[in-house]
């Protein structure tokens, strides 16, 4: 039996920026994940949407406005974001 | 002099980021202005957006100074990145350091624009002069954009 | 832009400098300013007299910036050198480059800096705090001032 | 018999700046030389001034505001000057 649990499950924010943002059409994506969830986990979750084929297989992410692995955990509440190649200077 | 990193929207004042770093004990002090160029990679701009996330490179920018105040042995490090729409020839980064001494000074203003070039999550739309625009990826993959 | 080189008497304008060098197809201007520094060589200066052979001065300062042209390919090359009466903080020397790139922005600024401070027939007098004065020798030898 | 040829000598003007100008006491000082003299004759003929033992014994030398070479012969009218090692920036 299958029963669906909320504590075993956590809502995550995910940003997305420029070139990233346009092929998604949106800046921000709400996605529903089971607890222990890495960031690879929420990059396969959005895999499915219109326009993620114009992400890379890897692309460079953030947690909590800092740069982290792939592999990391992320938390209830944790801004998670995909940062596209950088261009500043 | 406190080090300073600043995200602005409004053009950047040269001649403030240069007094930031202005003590008595600075011998050299180096002004780095990064500004949009006409032709880039062989296309015509007529402008560039900035964006950034900008919590975050308000982060990188104070992160990249705070190690750079560190390696490099003086507080006399200020950051200034703009962000918004820019026509050609107008500032988009100003990065000026002072130290006592000029080998210093080139050192570590190297290093800054270094750093906040591959760290800070900022990104620029080129606008072109046949009304295409397109986000400009340095690591060479072809961008997202599509004319608009 | 033509290239500038010039000695005056007056602060110099470090804007005016950097408009120099600036154009729409320099994405990367770098200005360096030399400035009195209030330790030197472990003593406390209160000012410095610039002097110069004023024709000789401005013979070598636009021959440096007219190899720098050739050899680095941007005409945006603009130097000027602060002579008289400077007191501690104050610009004498102001270098503003400007290049597409930064890579060659950067050799070129220290490529003039250097050339200048090897070449250009300008003296500098520092004042003390104990009220004396003396001639400045970069070489090292024993400078031939004596208090006044 | 010596007869003096005004036609075989003649005047250089010599420039000196900063601590060489504090050592003679002077910024220019008239030399009367024979003919075809180099600028190391300039200088031996004013070793003999108070202050000049204060000068290196091969300094910097410019011919017409150019460095030269201290067996750079000079003619009537050239502007010579010992340059004193420079500083600025």
């Amino acid at each position: 039996m299958c029963v669906y649990d909320a504590n075993a499950h956590m809502t995550i924010t995910l940003l997305l920026f420029a070139s990233y943002a346009d092929a998604l059409g949106a800046s921000a994506l709400t996605v529903e994940l089971p607890r222990d969830s890495t960031v690879g986990d929420v990059l396969t979750a959005i895999r499915s949407r219109r326009g993620a084929d114009r992400l890379p297989p890897s692309p460079l992410v953030a947690v909590n406005q800092r740069y982290a692995a792939l592999s990391r955990v992320v938390q209830e509440g944790d801004e998670v974001a995909i940062i596209p190649p950088v261009a500043g200077g | 002099m406190t080090p300073l990193a600043s995200l602005v929207r409004e053009p950047i004042d040269s001649l403030a980021v240069i007094r930031a770093v202005s003590t008595p004990a600075n011998g050299a002090v180096l002004l780095f202005l990064g500004a949009v160029r006409q032709v880039n990679d062989g296309r015509d701009v007529t402008g560039i957006d900035y964006a950034a996330y900008e919590a975050m490179a308000q982060r990188e920018l104070e992160a990249i100074v705070d190690e750079a105040v560190a390696a490099f042995g003086t507080a006399d490090v200020a950051v200034v990145h703009r962000l918004g729409a820019l026509a050609v020839e107008e500032v988009s980064v100003a990065i000026a350091v002072g130290h006592p001494h000029r080998d210093t000074a080139y050192a570590l203003s190297r290093w800054v624009i270094e750093a906040l070039k591959r760290r800070v999550p900022i990104w620029k739309r080129e606008h072109y002069t046949d009304g295409t625009r397109e986000w400009v990826d340095p690591t060479g993959h072809v961008g997202a954009g599509a004319p608009t």
